[in-house]
This record gives C-alpha cells, structure tokens and sequence, in this order.
C-alpha cells in the first residue's frame, strides 16, 4: 500500500497510546485478549517503524519525514516531529524491544496483567516521542510523561522493595530534569530577546548563542536532567534499584530503552544546544565517563544479586557511550548509537535470561544458583550467546560499537583510548565469572530439575539473538545512516573537525577504492 | 576441480565450510545422530582442507614474486575514515598456515571421534571444534588488523568453551575463565596496537600497513606498535608473564590440547609477530625484547617440565618452551626459522598429545605418570607412534624437530652470541629429558596399574599414524644447505620475509640482540650496528656471489648441529640413567631432597600463580568490594537519603509546630504582621 | 458636604441579583417545604441562570469610574468560574450530604451565598464593597464548615475557622481604617493615585501590611496558613474543595487587583516581603505535606504550597505575570475542587475516607474516581500533558522572564519535593489487592459524571491549553490598561 | 518641658483618638492571644473592631469625608453578624463538648 503520504511519525507515537485507552477502557474479560491486543499493537508499530526505514534517505543529514503543526502558539510551541540518523535506530530499537520484552513476561503470573501491557504500550509512546520530539516544550512534555508508567510497572508489578526503588527513580530522574525546565524557559527567552519570537523549535534554537554567564548554570541544568537519565556515575545509584525491583519486562526496557533516552539527549539537546560549554567541559564529562565505565565493571564484579551485577554492568556499557559522544568525533559518535542499539539487545537479552531462571529458582542471587546448565541447556547456550556479546566477542553488535568508540577516544587522547579499552578486561572477568558462578559446576541438589525454556521463551529469546549476530556481522545498515547526522553534529560542535573528518573521509574512500582495485 | 586463479576466487570458502559445520551442528546437531555429527564436523574440515591443498597447488605455479593475492568478502566497519573491510591475504605465510592448520585439524577430527564417542555432549564438542576452525582459518587468512582480531578474539572464545567444556568440574570453569582473561589482557594491548596503527597510518589494512612502514614511522613509535602487538601475542602463545593459563588449560579433552593448545592457536603469536615483521623490523628494541622473553620462557618452562608428573601439564610446559624457540627465532632476525619451527612443532606436539590421549584414554583417565609404565606391549601402536613424536621433539637427527630447531640454533648463535646460544642448547637436552622422562615412565619399567586397558580404536589410530609420518619427514621441507638440501621453506617464505640468507646472517637488530645479551652499553651497540650494517652488505653480496650452498660459514654451521644433536641425545641417555637403569633409579628422589628449594621452585612453577594471585586477583576484589560498599552506598547514597531525610525531618518539626490551638494560631499571626510592618 | 453616592444599573449586577434571589427562594422552600431535592434544584438553576448572565456580559466593559459593581473580562472571567465552581462543588456534594448528615436545606442555599460574596469581591472597586464581600463569604463558609452538626471534627474546625477568621479580619478592617486615613479615600483608584503621589507615611505601610494580614488569612499563605490544615480535614470534603477552590481563588484574584494597581508604591517595599512568604508558603507546605497520613490534611498542605506557587506572580507583577496568575488561578481552582471530590466520592458508607491506608489498591474497585484523583495529583504535581503543568510552566515562565530565577529554580525544586507525596500515593492507589476487593459503594451517578468531566478537562487543557490562554490573554489585554 | 508642648497634650486632638482606637485594637488583640475563653475572645475580636471603627471616625472627621462614617456603619453590622453566626458555632460546640475553653479544642492538629 502507499505509506508515502501517511503521517508515519504520529502514527508511530499515537498507535501505542491508542492500544492502551482500548486495553484500559474496555472492560476485557481475563488477560489473554488484552495482552494479544498489546503484542499486536507493539508488532505493528514494529511494521510502521520498518516502513520508515524503507522511507528514510540514508544520505541526508537533515531532518526527515518532518511534521510540523501548531500546538501552543500563544507559547510558541509546536507539535514538531522529524527523524534523522541519531533518531531512527533509536525509534527502531524501541519498537522492537517492546513487542520483545511483552514477549518475555507472557507468561509472567501476578494480577491485572492487561494493565501492565497497557503501561509498556505507554511508555512506548513516551520513549518514541521522546526521540521523535524536535520542539523542545514537546520533548520535555514526553521527558517527563514517560516515567509515569515506568514508575507504575516497577511500583505495582516491582519486587518486594519495590516502594524504595520506585520513589528513589521518581524522584532522582524527575528532580533531576526540573532544573532543566527553568534552563529551556531561560534558553526561549534568550532567543526572544535575540530573534525577537517566541519558539521551543530547536532547529532555530540552536542558532541561539546563550551569554557567557548563563551558559554554566544553563548547561550544567541539561546536563544533570540528562546524566541522570542515562546515568552517568556519581548519578547512577537508582539505576540497580530500579532493576533489581522491577519485573522482567520493565527491568528489559529499563536497561534498553529508559536509560537510553539520556544518552540520546545529550546528542540531540545538549551537543547542538550548548557547542561551547560541551566542548569547554568536555575534558570533565569524558573523566566522568571514564570513571563510570571502569568503576560499573568493578562493582558488577563483587554483585552477588544478578540483576544489579547487569545494571552495573549497564552502567559501565552508558559511560562507554557518553564517552563516544563528548569525544566528538565520527567514530565516537558512530559507535555511541550504535553501542546504544546493542546495549538494548545484550543487556535486554542478558535480562530475560536472567528473568527466565528467576522464575524457576525464585532466586536473583547468585551464590544460590550454580550449575543451571545441566538443566537448562537451552537457556545456557543462550545466556552464552548474549554474555560474549555483551563481553563484545567480534562479529556481535557490541564489539562494533565498542571498537568505534575506543578509536574515536584514542584519537582524541592516547590515555582515554588506553583507560577505555582497559574495560574490556574487566567485562570478561565479571560476565564470566558470573557464568561461570550461575552455570558452571555442579548444581546443588534440587527437589526436580527446571524445565528448560519454552516455546515462548526460546522465540523471545531468539529474535534478539538473530538481531545481535546480523548487527555484528554487517553494521553497515545502521553506520550509512548514522554516518551522516554524525558527521553534522560534529560540524554543529566544532568547525574545524568536521572539515578534517570530511576530508578524512574522502581519501580514506579513495585509498579504498584504490585498493578494492587491485585486490579485484 | 577447479584449475588456475580461479580457485583463488573460492579462498573465503576455506573459513566458510567449517563456519557451516558448525553452524549446522550448532542447531541441529543434538537431534542429528552421533554418526552424522562426526561426518559433518569432520568432512567440513576435510573439505576445507582439500580445497586448501588444491589452492596451494594453484599458488606454487604462480612465480614468487605476485604470490600476494586479496579478497575482499564485503565492507564490515566503516565510520569516517576508520574503514575495515573483511578482506582476506592469501601470501606465503597465510597458505603454509592455512594448510597446516586445516590438515592437523582434519587429523585430530577424526581423532576426536573415537575419543570422544562416550561423550553425551558429542554434538556440542563438534560445535565449538568446528567453530575454532573457523576462527582460526580467519586469523590466518586476515587481510587486515580487524580481520584479524575477529579470528584472535574468537578462537580464544573457542578455547575457553572447549577448557570448560566438562562445566561440572570445577577444575574446569577455573581454568577456562583463567585461560580467557589471561589472553584477554593480551589482547587489550594488541587492540591498543590496531589503534595505535590506525591513527598512525590512516589504516589498518595489512598491504597498506607493510608496504613501507618506515616512510610513515619513526623506529620509536614503531617500536610502540611493535610492544602493543607482542603484549598480544605473549598472551595467546603463552610466554612468559602470561603463560600460566597454558598448563591449567589442559582441563580440555586431549584432543582440544593437542589442536588448540599444542598445534594451532598458542602459535597465533607466533603468526602475528611473524606477519607484522615489517614494523618489528624497525625498531631493534623491540626485536630485542621478542628474543629474550622467548628465551627465558623457553629456559624457565623446559625447567618445570623437568619435574611434573602430570603427562598432560608436561606436555603442556614442553609447549610453552617450544613457543619460547619461536620466539627467539623471531628476535634473532629468522622468521623463517620461526614458522618453520611452528610446523615442525604442531606436527610433533599434536602427536604426543594425541599419544597422550591414548594413553590416558587407555587407562581410564589416568594423567599421572607415576601411576603407568610398561605400556609399551599392551597399547604397541601408541608408543611407536609416541616416540616418534619423542624423538621429532627433542631433535634427534633426522627427523622434523632437528632441522628446524636447528635453523634456530644457528641463527641465534650468528645473531643472538654464545651465551644465548648456550642457554637454548641447555634447553634443547632438557627436552630430551623429559620427552623420554615421559616415554620411560610411561611405556617401561613394570606397571603401576590394574585397570582393563582400552585399546585405542582405529580411528584413533590412523591419525597418529599419519601425524607420525609428518613429524618424521615434516623436516625435509627446510633442509639447510650445508645438509645440501634447498631450505625449501624460507626461500617460500621468501615474499614476506625478504631473501633467507640475509637474515640467516648478520642483521643489525640482531647484533644488538647479542650485544644485550653480553649486556654491553647502548651506544657501542648502535655504532657496531652501524659497522656490521657494511658487514652484513658483504656478507651477502658474497654469498650470492657464491651461490647456494657450501658457505664459509658452513663448517661451524656443521660444528652447531653436532652440538645440539649431541645434547639431545645426552638429554635422552640422562632420562634413560635416570628412569631405566636400576642403579640411576634413586637418583631423582636424591636430587629432590639434595636441592630441595630449586625443586620446590620448580614444582611450583616459579610460584607465578601464587604471586599473581595475591597481587592481581586479590587487590582487585578488595579494591571493587571498597568501591561498593565506601563509595556507592556510603557516599553517593547516603547523601541521597540524607537529602530525602532532612526534608522528611524538617516536615515532621515544621508541622509539629501546628499546635491544634487557635491562640497560638493567633500569635503567630500577629507575629509574622509584626515581622511585615519592621520589614517592609 | 455632598456625597457622590455611587451608581448602580441593574443590569451590571444582573448575575449577583439572580443569585442572591435563588438563594433566598431555595430559603424559603427549605423553610416551607423542607425538601432538600427541591433546594438542590432551585440553588443548580440559580447557578445556571447566573452563568447565563455572565455569558451575557463576555464583552461588555463597564469601567470602575461608572458603577460600583464593574464588569470587564476579570470579573466576567473570575465569576464564570466561581459559578462553575459552585455548581461543581453541589453536585459533588449530591450524595455525600445526605450520607454525612448535613441539613442539604440550608447547605446549598449557603453556597449560594458564599458564591455571591466572591462575585461581588472580585468586582468590588472599593474598600468597602471588598470587607463586605470577604465577610460575606466569609461569615458562609464558616457556617459551611460548622453544617456536619453531629461530627466533632466539624464543630472545631468551624470554631477554629470562625475565631480566627474574624481575628484576621478585625486587623483587615484596621489596616482599611489606616489606608483610608492616609489617603481619604476608599475606591482603588483614588487610592492608587493618592499613594503614587503621597510620600511615605507610616500608617501606609502599616496599614498595607495590615490588610495582607487579613487577605493573606483567607488564601492561606505562610504565616497566616496554621488555620487550614484543621479547616480542611475538618470540613465536609466538598465545603473543603469549595474553600480551596472558591474562597481562596477568589480573594487571591483580589490580592492580584489590589498588588498591580493601588498598592503598588514605590516607598513600600512588599515585593521582597511578598518573596519570602511565597518561598516560605511552598516551602512549609510541600515540605510539611510529605508526612502526612490524612488526605485531606495532605491536600490542604499542598493547596498551601499553591499558594505560595500563586504568590510568584504576585511578586513578578507584570503582564505575563498576570496571565500566569489567571491560568494558575483557573487551573488550581479545577484541580483542587476535583480532588477534594474524589476523596468525598471514596467515602465509605457514613465516614469519610480520609486514611492513607485505606487507599490501597482503591483503584480496582472505584476506577473513575481512582483515575481522576491520580489525574488531579499529577496536575498538581505538575506533570507535563496535565493543566498543572502548563499553569507551572506559565508562572515560572513569567518569572525567569523578570529576571527572577531564583524564585523559579525554589520552585521547581519544591514541585520535586512534592512529587514524593502526590505519587506516593498515586502508587498506593493502584498497588496490587492483597486480600478479596471490598464490597465498593455505590456514589450517586451525576457527581461521579461532574468528576469525570472535572479530570477530562485537566487533561485537555493540559493538552491543548491554546483556547482557555487565548480567553486569558484578551481579559489581561483588557483589563491592563490601568484601571 | 516646653508648656505648649504640654497644652498640645492636654489638648484633646485627632492623635489622642488615634492612640486609643490603636489601643482598643491591640488590648483585643492581647486579650485574644492570652484569654482561652471562647466568649470572651469574641469579646476581643469586638474590641478590635471597635477600636477599627474609632480609627476610621477619627479619620473622617479629619479628613472630613463621609465614607469612613459608612464604613463604620457596615462594619458594625458585619461584627454583629459575626458575632450571632459565632455564637451560634458555639453553642453548636458546647452542645457537643460541654466546654467553652478553646484550648480544649485541639483534636485537629499538626
């Protein structure tokens, strides 16, 4: 059918929020027809968000597919959508991994299942707007809107903490982007004060230049809103919290999709927003990023409780991240969004897992759980596949990414790439170790042995898996098209740069080619 | 059959048919039959070996000089200017690998299927075996650095699935997770290296790199990417400091022992150094530094093997001292030597290993040699086969091991100076030593056994057979000249590493190399470098002037092989003293009592775990539970909490001031209008 | 002496007339007939008919100068909500009244009344008028307040309010007496310009100081504020909604009136005092809120901290300022009394449910009202996509605008603060039952439908605020030309 | 001292209404802070407004303007109102406590 002229990004944000009202608004009778309805949505917003990869122009920079209506005009705000490069993966990972994690608590047990569906379909729409969002009232309206069913799926269908953890993440990540919202008044008044309108269009707000003596205070308020999303380290605290308490399906969009809309922003907003402060304090946020990377991989090392041993160990994946992005050039940034794509997969994919054993031992914590695999050989080969993945084995997703962003921070600095790349050390030692210390060896005597995984569970375990190796194998299909918007934000960032990248780049190609040549 | 170049178009198969042995092993291969498994896993590398032997027929009609061929399979990574193609190299070097490789493979196959055939997880095994294959076949074939990384990274993955491949032995999980980490931290500086390349040449694809590295680099900085990439190497070819996953690693069935750890992957390194001999090149430093780690790791680990008594860890140690040689040969400026070595060696260890195997095969699982011997009547094919590989190991004259660790001695005794010399040759009889230490124990003397021997099958047999044949002759591939034979392998090898003879001779890294030994000062160094740079200029103008053959150098080249046979044989003839003739009986046990603290020392191992243990292991943990419970939950957290408490205090004392009563509401009232009207 | 006695025309005071009528009459049939139903009727068709009145006079301006009672877009704007407010506040009030044994037939006639003294207030344009309102609603709500004659809490609440209330408004009527004495007159205007002329004289100042007392009583700001946590959880839950809704709204539309023209003097420096006990109101209230175990009582310490959010524009003055004020005003004005609502629509048979334990997993067994409430809660937590938010947005917008920062970042950092309680329990309500559901009341159909509508409209002018900031910005455009 | 200075403080003037009507307002004032009788606060909260409706005489007499003598009218009214609705609350109240100490009343509170 002819998709050309369909509004594919609201379409894309709206048809989660649709399947919702319906599962809320219909008195179903059970859980099935509900949760069937939710996977269906989820699997069509997955079709939609395929439709716009087929739409999207891998050789443009600019924003694409671009709706734009008015929304608040006695504010000057509009409903203002538009994807490129850095957004597009990220609206695809999402609509993938949320069909995905519905699959994984399919057969979860607990109450009013069809209200969980319908908060993940929520959240679906928040993470998408989020990423789709081009004016910033908009995107700060999705910013927030986004945690309300987060902070329900964890709150009711959460663990037995779960109170501490919800009210810990509420008020970490909401308190944290407050102060953003008196920065975008100050950042909306400064371009009135310059252009003379009042507008939230960011495409006309970064051509704001913010006065000197604002532009700490207002970057270090995007800043924090943002390094507490994704989170960078001394903010990281609610992150194993939240995961440990949070039921599988939330703890999956957590570690994949939550914590990375922080990331994002800070490639959307902060970058673009604030060239000079980005650049100015790079120098702090890169030591950040460093600590964090190395510090997550030694707490995940001494974690006894699986799922917290993953959010460190996520932890330590977004400080990789944030480095890429505040080196600032097209590897790092390359990488970054790549990494972030196979955050999503691995440590998604290491959640489920996870998942799956805690619902047959009823034990997260890991000196109580020792040869599974005896068991569950299934199960073992795939808590196997997305452990090297995510020790970033070459030919799966992570190591791309990984790799990209070690080169990038070494050519920035010899002692970033060294400290970066020093992580892949550690990551070995703890996923292994924790291998080792859930699979390995002999089990200890269990009343009857667990069944290996279901049908469900093995297709749910699957399809990441199969993303994983084809990402891995042939990550082109994202880089093209990353490759672009890269190349422009770094040209937004810093000048200078970006013509060395551009024309790096032009006679890299030619030495390839020339080389192409003769091995042909 | 395909004829001509055209069966270079079907290179990438090589890697491909074993990548789809696995794969389909992988997924089906619990539901397909044992029989099916075995013909799937074997026949992928046999098929993969056949091709490779018809393309290395096409190749040697090809003349020397564009023995070069690339391949590029499709564009991988390319972020800005970072491009990294899979590209494959077909040269010399990667074409002896590749068949080596393959073929030994193709035998321990099939070996495996007898081995293996009680073994429930039959299918799994193939699997991982398989895929090693692959990855190996990928490193070899790696036509750039990435490339390349994709086949280290994955055959050291193969390797930690195959050590642990027995998951319920604890032993096991250890020694798997040791074996990764270790290597890992290896690879950390080698992929430190492919950076270092990267920004330094713009790129990282291997004729690009090679091509002249001195126009892009300095020696100094060539000597950082040649450290960085060694660092990578001493980890997967286990030399020392990183040895110590090597020997715990021998928790892997036998037959993975004999591939991964014996014949194939631990010479990675050797491939690697060998391949970026260019870069090594410039920087004599570096060449130093390769040449004394391997020696010392051949010295120390010949030293340890002298006193286990585990067959396999021997063996195992024996491996490590082998490497150590290869090495050497790399710093003493023979490369050639080197890969020579490596074949010779994979052939011979693959064989003792697999003997091994049959062995501990035959008597239950039994690996400690105290509790075998007189072997020899009830498992005749083993042991024939054995010492075979025993003698091939310990370069008895005449067969594979003589010739090219005799290449060695040699280069290392014209480049390397007499003392390193020495300590290679004392080396050399230890090998004898505890090669035959084990055939003693083993197959002689009376029996300190009873269990019902399994004998090995057929199929077990043949490949021992056949690996014998090639340990025996493997050698007349590089009979030197003064033994008037062509030294084959190094005119192949010729295109990567330049004309043998001239670094058979003087090379002034390599005079360096001496002169560290004889540890003289840096400056005399460089100016004698200088000197023997004319030297070497006459050196081999006079020798091609002379053509092939009797060179002047010939007779002490003849003196040297006397030498060396001579301490292998006195190795041999000591180990015989020692564990056969009564009268020498006792002497092993007086020895340990008389040197009881070196004996300790060797036993130990040179305490390298301990150590490493209490300094690496250890502060690590101390250091992350500090972090934990000092840092996130004492700091960061409670200020967190300590914020949310102080403002659920202040609420609990500011709403303790609502009294209930209606004067004090009023006071206060009049209070703050009392306050209002001073203030404003 | 001649006395200009002041003009009246009828027509501008058409909507109070009809109210005050309604009122009466719903009197008498409640002295003669004794039906409250009846009563109920006549007070919704008085409210109707009002509003009517009101619609009639969008547009129309009669300025301050002509009548003692104006009309412009402020009080057409101010009085539609109070109406609506009131009949909201009836309808809420359906089924609790007879459940809680209130005497409908006075109840809702007082309403009424109370109604007409906010009318009358906002669109007073004297000292005068403005006392006789405040008392007028005052003197109301306090019977209000008292009308669950067998409940306790009722009683003292009432009293507390009553001593109190007229404690604040004897200083109201001295500081008037002072204001009147400085400048010989009592219409805002004379006023405004005596004191922009006159120098600074003490009784000024005390005098102005003496008048926020009274008014900042009646909104409840910091330190005026002790009386309406007990007011609030002791009044029946709607006549608490009204009060925070209503009275409040409405002196504080005063407050704004009396702070942009008269009394803003150059010699009397009340912005700052005027900051501190903004920042003190937010402040005491959100923080003192967090502990809260009654609802009411939590949501009588949160309308504090409203105020004290109120108070920024206030203190900002300005055009925009305003804007934000009528916004905030609008909004808090829905929100409260929707909140108020549902917590009187979760009663359990006779008592209230005013326990935070008992909210526990309500969600299942009263959706509507449950899905309201959290609506209402996010709105005053001020999540985006709700009213609250947008009203935020608009205040805080203002500030920074003026250059006071430091009074946004106070504020947003409060708004944090209260996310702690609003969604502490947003998330009790919809925790999982443990034990069976209990057996759910049935509350009458017309007030759960006002509710509904109530938390419709939240979302939607969080939405799509465009058309109510539209209205605003014509009765600001309107009225800014000074009065 | 001065003697006129005396004859103007013998002087009955304007300020000496002042002072009272002042004074009046702050007795009740005092009186409704130290006083837990609830009548009698009523008492004080008329004290209060009294001495508001002195003020405002004083004032118009000065000022000599009628609108102070109107309020002061209302504002009688008004604490007559009051003053019935209160006392109402109070006997509704003392129905139910039997006490008119309003420091009795203090279920209500933090």
């Amino acid at each position: 059918m002819d998709v050309s002229n369909w509004p594919i990004l609201s379409m894309l944000i709206f048809l989660p929020a649709v399947g919702a009202a319906l599962i809320f608004f219909i008195p179903w009778r059970g859980d099935f027809l509900p949760k069937t309805l939710a996977l269906l949505v989820g699997a069509a917003n997955l079709w939609l968000s395929i439709v716009l990869f087929r739409s999207f122009d891998p050789t443009s920079a600019d924003m694409q597919l671009v709706e734009k209506s008015a929304w608040i005009p006695e504010l000057g705000a509009s409903y203002y959508l538009g994807v490129d490069g850095l957004s597009l993966f990220m609206v695809m990972i999402t609509t993938f991994m949320v069909p995905v994690a519905m699959l994984s608590s399919w057969d979860q047990e607990g109450r009013r299942q069809d209200l969980f569906y319908g908060f993940l379909l929520l959240l679906e729409t928040g993470l998408i707007g989020i990423f789709l969002a081009l004016d910033l009232l908009l995107f700060y309206a999705f910013w927030e809107v986004m945690l309300i069913p987060m902070y329900l799926l964890v709150g009711i269908w959460g663990g037995t903490n779960r109170r501490y953890a919800t009210l810990k993440l509420i008020i970490y990540t909401m308190g944290g982007s407050l102060l953003m919202l008196v920065a975008i008044l100050a950042l909306y008044f400064f371009h009135h004060a310059q252009a003379g309108e009042y507008t939230f269009d960011i495409t006309k707000l970064y051509e704001t230049p913010v006065p000197p003596h604002a532009l700490l205070p207002m970057g270090l308020a995007f800043f924090v809103a943002f390094a507490v999303k994704s989170p960078l380290f001394p903010f990281h605290t609610w992150l194993p919290d939240a995961h440990a308490e949070s039921p599988m399906a939330g703890a999956v969009d957590i570690t994949g999709l939550l914590i990375k809309t922080g990331a994002y922003a800070f490639l959307r907003f902060l970058l673009p927003l604030f060239p000079e402060f980005s650049t100015s304090y790079a120098p702090v946020v890169v030591t950040l990023a460093l600590i964090a990377n190395l510090y997550g991989a030694m707490l995940a090392t001494v974690q006894d409780d699986l799922k917290r041993l993953i959010a460190y160990s996520s932890v330590s994946h977004v400080g990789l991240v944030i480095l890429g992005i505040f080196v600032f050039n097209v590897q790092g940034i390359d990488g970054a969004v790549f990494m972030m794509v196979s955050i999503a997969l691995c440590s998604g994919g290491l959640f489920m897992v996870v998942g799956m054993i805690h619902k047959r031992s009823g034990t997260k914590e890991i000196s109580q759980l020792g040869g599974v695999w005896k068991d569950m050989p299934l199960l073992a080969g795939f808590f196997m596949f997305f452990t090297i993945a995510s020790v970033g084995l070459p030919g799966l997703s992570n190591f791309v990414g990984e790799f990209l962003i070690f080169v990038g921070a070494f050519k920035v600095g010899v002692l970033y790439g060294v400290l970066a790349t020093f992580v892949m050390v550690l990551t070995a030692v703890y996923l292994l170790w924790m291998f080792w210390r859930v699979m390995l060896e002999k089990a200890p005597v269990r009343a009857r042995p667990w069944q290996d995984l279901s049908m469900v569970e093995t297709i749910t375990l699957t399809i990441p898996a199969i993303v994983v190796v084809v990402l891995g194998v042939y990550p082109k299909i994202l880089l093209d098209r990353i490759e672009p918007s890269a190349l422009k934000l770094v040209g937004q960032v810093k000048k200078e740069a970006a013509q060395m990248d551009y024309a790096a780049k032009e006679n890299s190609i030619r030495l390839a080619k020339t080389e192409r040549g003769e091995s042909e | 059959m395909v004829e001509g170049r055209q069966v270079f178009d079907l290179l990438w198969l090589v890697p491909a048919i074993p990548l789809f042995g696995a794969i389909f092993n992988c997924l089906l291969g619990a539901r397909a039959g044992n029989l099916i498994v075995s013909i799937v896993g074997c026949g992928s590398i046999g098929l993969a070996f056949a091709l490779s032997v018809c393309i290395f027929r096409a190749f040697l009609d090809l003349p020397p000089e564009d023995r070069m061929i690339e391949f590029c399979v499709f564009q991988w990574i390319a972020a800005g200017n970072f491009l990294a193609p899979i590209d494959l190299l077909l040269d010399p070097l990667s074409m002896a690998m590749i068949t080596m490789v393959s073929g030994v493979s193709f035998l321990i196959h099939v070996y495996s299927v007898g081995y293996m055939e009680k073994d429930k997880c039959f299918a799994r095994y193939f699997f991982y075996l398989n895929l090693f294959v692959f990855f190996m076949l990928t490193l070899v074939l790696a036509g750039n650095f990435l490339v390349l990384y994709i086949g280290w990274e994955g055959v050291g993955l193969c390797s930690y699935l195959l050590i642990s491949f027995w998951y319920e032995k604890r032993t096991a999980a250890a020694a798997g997770l040791k074996a990764f980490v270790v290597t890992r931290f290896g690879d950390f500086f080698f992929a430190l290296g492919i950076m270092l390349v990267f920004v330094q040449f713009g790129t990282i694809h291997f004729h690009s790199v090679f091509e002249d590295p001195a126009k892009v680099i300095d020696s100094r900085m060539a000597m950082w990417i040649a450290l960085l990439i060694f660092a990578g190497a001493v980890g997967k070819s286990a030399q020392i400091p990183l040895h110590t996953w090597l020997p715990d690693a021998m928790e892997a069935p036998t037959p993975v022992s004999a591939l991964i750890h014996a014949a194939t992957m631990v010479t990675a390194g050797v491939y690697l150094v060998a391949r970026c001999y260019p870069i090594f090149e410039l920087s004599p430093v570096s060449l130093q530094i390769v040449g004394i780690t391997g020696l010392l790791t051949a010295f120390i680990s010949a030293t340890v093997a002298l006193v286990h008594t585990d067959i396999k860890r021997i063996l195992a140690y024996s491996t490590v001292s082998q490497l150590g040689h290869m090495f050497l040969a790399l710093g003493v400026g023979a490369p050639a030597a080197a890969v020579f070595h490596l074949l010779t060696h994979a052939f011979a260890k693959a064989l003792l290993f697999l003997g091994s195997g049959a062995v501990i095969h035959a008597l239950h699982d039994e690996m400690d040699i105290r509790n075998m011997g007189g072997l020899r009547q009830y498992i005749p094919a083993t042991f024939y086969t054995f010492t075979i590989g025993a003698l091939a190991m310990s370069g008895i004259p005449g067969l594979a091991g003589f010739f090219s660790k005799d290449a060695i001695l040699h280069a290392t005794f014209v480049n390397g100076g007499f003392l390193m010399w020495a300590l290679i040759v004392i080396t050399a009889s230890m090998t004898g030593f505890y090669t035959f230490r084990i055939i003693f124990m083993a197959f002689f003397g009376e029996k300190r056994w009873d269990v019902h021997i399994h004998h090995p099958g057929t199929v077990m047999v043949i490949p021992l057979v056949l690996l014998a044949l090639l340990a025996a002759v493997g050698g007349y591939m590089g009979v030197p000249h003064v033994l008037g034979g062509g030294d084959r392998i190094s005119n192949f090898l010729a295109p990567n590493f330049g004309n043998p003879e001239v670094h058979a001779t003087a090379e002034p890294s390599n005079k360096g190399v001496a002169l560290a030994a004889e540890d003289e000062t840096a400056v005399v160094e460089s100016e004698e470098a200088a000197e023997s740079e004319k030297v070497l200029e006459g050196v081999t103008a006079e020798t091609l002037a002379e053509g092939e053959g009797h060179a002047p150098a010939g007779s002490p080249e003849m003196l040297l092989m006397l030498v060396s046979a001579v301490m292998a044989f006195s190795g041999v003839g000591l180990a015989y003293f020692f564990y056969v003739t009564p009268e020498g009986r006792e002497v092993p046990a007086m020895l340990s009592d008389k040197f009881g603290a070196v004996y300790n020392i060797l036993t130990n191992a040179w305490y390298f775990d301990k150590v490493y243990k209490a300094v690496f292991i250890d502060t690590y943990m101390l250091m992350s539970e500090f972090f934990w419970k000092a840092v996130d939950t004492a700091v960061i957290d409670h200020a967190v909490r300590g914020v949310a408490g102080s403002l659920l205090g202040g609420g609990s004392i500011i709403s303790s001031l609502q009294l209930g009563l209606v004067r004090w509401y009023a006071t206060v009232m009049v209070l703050g209008a009392i306050i209002i009207i001073l203030y404003i | 002496m001649e006395i200009a006695l002041p003009i009246v025309n009828l027509g501008t005071i058409l909507p109070q007339l009809i109210v005050v009528t309604f009122a009466v009459a719903a009197l008498l049939i409640d002295a003669f007939y004794r039906n409250v139903l009846s009563v109920f009727i006549v007070s919704f068709l008085g409210l109707l008919l009002a509003l009517c009145a009101v619609y009639s006079q969008y547009g129309v301006a009669v300025p301050y100068e002509e009548s003692m009672v104006a009309i412009n877009g402020y009080t057409v704007f101010f009085n539609a909500i109070f109406i609506l407010v009131a009949a909201a506040t009836m309808f809420i009030s359906l089924g609790y009244v007879d459940l809680t044994g209130v005497d409908g037939g006075k109840y809702y006639p007082l309403i009424l009344l109370a109604t007409l003294g906010m009318m009358l207030l906002v669109s007073s344009r004297d000292l005068l008028l403005m006392f006789l309102a405040i008392e007028l609603l005052s003197v109301s709500s306090y019977v209000l307040v008292a009308s669950q004659q067998e409940r306790w809490v009722s009683n003292e609440a009432a009293i507390k309010y009553m001593l109190t209330g007229a404690f604040a408004s004897a200083f109201l009527l001295f500081g008037i007496a002072l204001v009147y004495g400085a400048t010989g007159a009592i219409d805002f205007v004379t006023i405004g310009r005596k004191l922009s002329g006159g120098q600074a004289l003490l009784h000024v100042q005390v005098g102005i100081a003496m008048m926020l007392v009274g008014l900042g009583f009646k909104v409840a700001m910091v330190p005026f504020h002790m009386w309406a946590p007990d007011v609030y959880e002791g009044a029946p839950t709607p006549i608490s909604g009204f009060l925070s809704a209503g009275s409040k709204v409405a002196v504080f539309a005063l407050l704004l009136r009396l702070f942009t023209d008269p009394f803003s003097v150059p010699h009397v420096d009340w912005v700052s005092a005027l900051w501190w006990i903004s920042v003190l109101s937010m402040t005491v209230g959100n923080v003192s809120a967090l502990l809260q175990t009654n609802v009411k009582r939590m949501l009588a310490y949160s309308s504090i901290a409203h105020v004290g959010y109120m108070l920024v524009a206030v203190v900002v003055l300005g055009e925009r300022a305003m804007e934000a004020a009528l916004l905030y005003m609008a909004v808090y004005a829905t929100t409260g009394l929707a909140a108020f609502g549902c917590v009187a629509y979760l009663s359990k048979g006779s008592e209230e449910r005013v326990n935070m334990q008992d909210y526990t997993a309500l969600a299942y067994s009263y959706p509507i009202q449950s899905a309201v409430l959290s609506v209402c809660l996010l709105s005053l937590a001020g999540i985006p996509l709700t009213a609250g938010f947008i009203g935020k947005f608009y205040l805080f917008g203002a500030a920074v605008n003026s250059g006071f920062i430091g009074l946004a970042i106070i504020g947003v950092l409060n708004s944090a603060v209260s996310l702690y309680y609003y969604l502490g329990l947003l998330l009790r309500m919809y925790a999982m039952p443990e034990g069976a559901a209990e057996v759910v009341m049935s509350h009458p159909m017309a007030g759960r439908l006002v509710l509904a509508v109530l938390g419709i409209t939240i979302l939607v002018l969080g939405v799509y605020p465009s058309p109510l900031l539209g209205v605003i910005k014509e009765v600001v455009a309107a009225i800014a030309s000074p009065v | 001292m001065q003697p006129e200075v005396i004859q103007s403080l013998l002087q009955i003037g304007p300020t000496h209404y002042l002072v009272l009507g002042a004074t009046l307002f702050s007795l009740g004032v005092l009186g409704f802070l130290v006083r837990s009788n609830i009548i009698v606060l009523l008492m004080c909260i008329e004290l209060m407004i009294n001495g508001a409706g002195i003020t405002f005489i004083t004032f118009c007499r000065q000022l000599g303007s009628l609108e102070g003598q109107v309020f002061v009218l209302f504002a009688m009214v008004v604490a007559a109102v009051e003053i019935a609705v209160g006392l109402s609350i109070v006997v509704l109240v003392f129905r139910n406590r039997s006490t008119l100490d309003a420091d009795k009343m203090e279920v209500l509170k933090w």
